[in-house]
Formats: C-alpha cells, structure tokens, sequence
C-alpha cells in the first residue's frame, strides 16, 4: 500500500532561500498546516526561519488558510512570504 | 476575463474591447501600473514577478466576483504580467465597465487594491548592485482593508 | 492639457501620451464616459451637448490644478466633447499619471466628479419623439460635495 | 459720451426658452447680478422665470457668481440652468 501523502510548495523568498521548489511529505492523521511549518523548522539551517521568523503566508489547495487549519492527504500546501503584486 | 502572460499588453486595445460591452455602458474606469525608477532599492533597473499558477487566476476572479456583487459590473477586465519588466514597462492592468462613473471607479480601484494586497505575486527587484525580493507595504495592507466586507 | 472639441477622441493614443510621463509614473487611472441607452427619456438617440466656450476650460484648468495641489499628479489629460453625440459615442476622458496608485484614482474620480458638478456643460437628450434637456442629479452635486476642500 | 454697458449671456434651455443668446444692457450703479435677474424677469413672459423659478446660476466675467455680487460696466454676466456635463 502506498503512504499518503501531501505536497509542500514554496515560493519567491522563501524558494530561494530554502533552496527548494516542491517537496512531497508523509501525510499524518490530525495534522494542521502549523505543525507541518514546525516539522519543516525542525530540519534547521534555513528552514529555521518557518517557525518564529519573517511572516510565513499559507495557502492549502491555492485558497488562503491559517496556521490552525487542517491539513490532509493529498492536499497541495504553499508556504510563501506576504504578497507584493500589481 | 483574467490573464496572467509574461507578454506586454496593448491597453487601448484593452479599452476598446470594454468599450464594446453594449449600450448600457456609461462609464468605463482602467488603471495601470508601470514599473517606476524609486523602488526599495536605488537604481533599479526592472522587476522580476513571480507568481503561483493557478492560485493567482482563483484569486482575482474571487476579487472579480466580488466587485460584481457590490457594484454594477458590466465587464471587468484584468491582466497582470510575471517574468522579467524592465524599467517603465506596464505591470497591471484593471479595467471595469459599467451603467454609471461611481460604480466603475469604485469596482477598479477595489479590484486593484484587493488584488495588490491578497493575489499571490511577489516582485523582485533587480539592480545594477544585486536583487532582492520587495517586502510587502503596511499601507498596501491598509488599502485592502479599507475596503472591508 | 484640456479639450473642449467636437470630434472623437482615441483612448489609447491618449493612455500612451500619459504614459509617456517620465520614469517615476508608477500608476495611470483614466475614465471614459459613453452616451448610454438609458438616460431620463426612452429610445434616446443621442445626445445634443452645449458649454461656455472660455469658461469651460478656466473651470476645469482649476480643477486640475486643485488636484495637483492635493495629490501627487505627475500629468492630467481632460478631454470633453460638445455638439451632437450618437448612443454609445465617447464623451468625456480624464487621465491621471501619478507616482502612486491611490493619488492616480483619488485625483482621476475628482476631477471628473468636479467636472460633472462645476464645468458649464449642458446635456439635451434626442429621442424619436423629441429632445429635452437633462435636469442636474442630486447625486452628482453630492459627488461633487463629497471632496470638501 | 458711450452709455456704459454690460454683456448678458444665456446657455442651454434658457437661451432657447428666452429666444436669445446674448443682450447688451446699460451698466448701473451699486447693481448686482441679482438685480439683473430682475429687471429682466419684469419683461414677463418666458422672462419671468428667472426669478421664482427653476434655479438660476450665475457666472460674471466666467467665473461663478451669487445673486448678492455686483455687477459693472464692461462685465460679462451669464444666466445659465444648473450643469450637466460629463
């Protein structure tokens, strides 16, 4: 059986910075996008600044969410700094 | 209809086609915004955009919809280019027909403020010294919010 | 620059002329009235527009002017036309080249809600069945109100 | 010796109501544009309405005046409905 899954994407600042585009995570039961910031942090180095750094942004399945919203296989997360288009 | 395109934009084009949404069309209000030489950064030469595909298209239409709930939105057109802009080349457009002057004006400048401060793009500058990505603005922030629910 | 004329206008050769404004133009709103299908009488034609030759443009130069004075206006363009105008004809433009966004749309919107309030024009709606002249709105002199001093 | 005058202009439904585009009237003393206004309503007819009835604005030397100005010999003084451009 395959592991669930979900997939982290990063963009602008945060891209660079972390040195990666797209990263494919092990799903786990009861999991917030906040605690998949607070995994990602654990890795340290660059990926410190997602816990208690610059603003992260949060997006889940491209709508805007929070730290405190659910998290689920197969969703598509996106971690990113604030916007600055137009 | 909403584009995201690395191309350059013709506006009068883009006018003319609003122009064209009908008699009931009174009054049409367009902003664009260009890349200007006083950035974050001194002697900047251009502008890097990013953007997240997909998102950003929801987004705006979102902002699209929601401007034809308040006001009286004939048509409303958006465009905004990523990729690498040189130094006064246009960056975004927003144009918005209506029946009446305060509706289009209200509808493009809230589309344009809601966009700036919720769609997910982020600009970089570029600079004969280097590059950094600009940091978001309090006041773009505000004027999002002004405009409330 | 100001216009007062009988003929048409091209909306896109005059977002160029604006947009030709010089590196630090970072926004451009314009506005664009049309003759709509709706106006106080059914089936109207057209419209017939009289002003004040001289007065008109001492009026709107000052408009210009005070909005100069209370926001951040690189250019402004005020184009008006008088005589006869078809349905779906362009009437009036304002373009507003500015540094910013917000002064862009604030001085764009007053100026034309100015206009519209103070400049001495005068609409006569055509119609199959005759033509009479339109009464002043209540809610453009409010418009024109709204901006204090 | 010239009689001094002043130039009186119509625009719009007035001019045609009144049938005239343009009158020259003998300057006063102490006159303002209010008392224009009434020594041209007491010729009657399509004239009287320019006192009791529709608004009236007033424009001297083409800028906006108030029935309490004063008007002088050389001034062009304009009577004219309320706007409707744009």
């Amino acid at each position: 059986m395959t592991e669930p899954t979900l997939t982290v994407r990063f963009f602008a600042r945060l891209r660079e910075e972390l040195g990666t585009e797209q990263l494919t995570l092990p799903a786990q039961a009861n999991q917030t996008a906040g605690d998949l910031l607070g995994v990602l942090a654990s890795r340290g180095g660059p990926w410190a600044q997602l816990q208690g750094g610059q603003p992260v942004m949060i997006a889940i399945n491209q709508a805007m969410a929070k730290p405190a919203t659910p998290v689920q296989a197969g969703d598509e997360v996106a971690f990113f700094p604030p916007v600055t288009g137009g | 209809m909403i584009s995201i395109q690395t191309e350059d934009f013709d506006s009068g084009a883009e006018y003319e086609a609003l122009r064209a949404s009908g008699a009931g069309t009174g009054a049409i209000a367009t902003f664009t915004g260009l890349v200007r030489d006083s950035g974050d950064m001194q002697g900047v030469s251009g502008l890097f955009l990013e953007h997240y595909p997909g998102m950003t298209e929801q987004v705006i239409a979102g902002l699209v919809e929601e401007a034809s709930r308040r006001w009286d939105v004939r048509k409303a057109r958006v465009i905004h280019r990523v990729g690498k802009l040189l130094l006064q080349e246009q960056i975004v457009f927003v144009g918005v027909c209506s029946a009446h002057r305060g509706d289009a004006f209200a509808a493009c400048e809230f589309i344009m403020d809601a966009l700036k401060a919720s769609a997910p793009f982020w600009k970089k500058e570029l600079s004969d010294t280097g590059e950094h990505w600009v940091e978001q603005k309090a006041s773009d922030v505000a004027r999002g919010k002004v405009w409330g629910k």
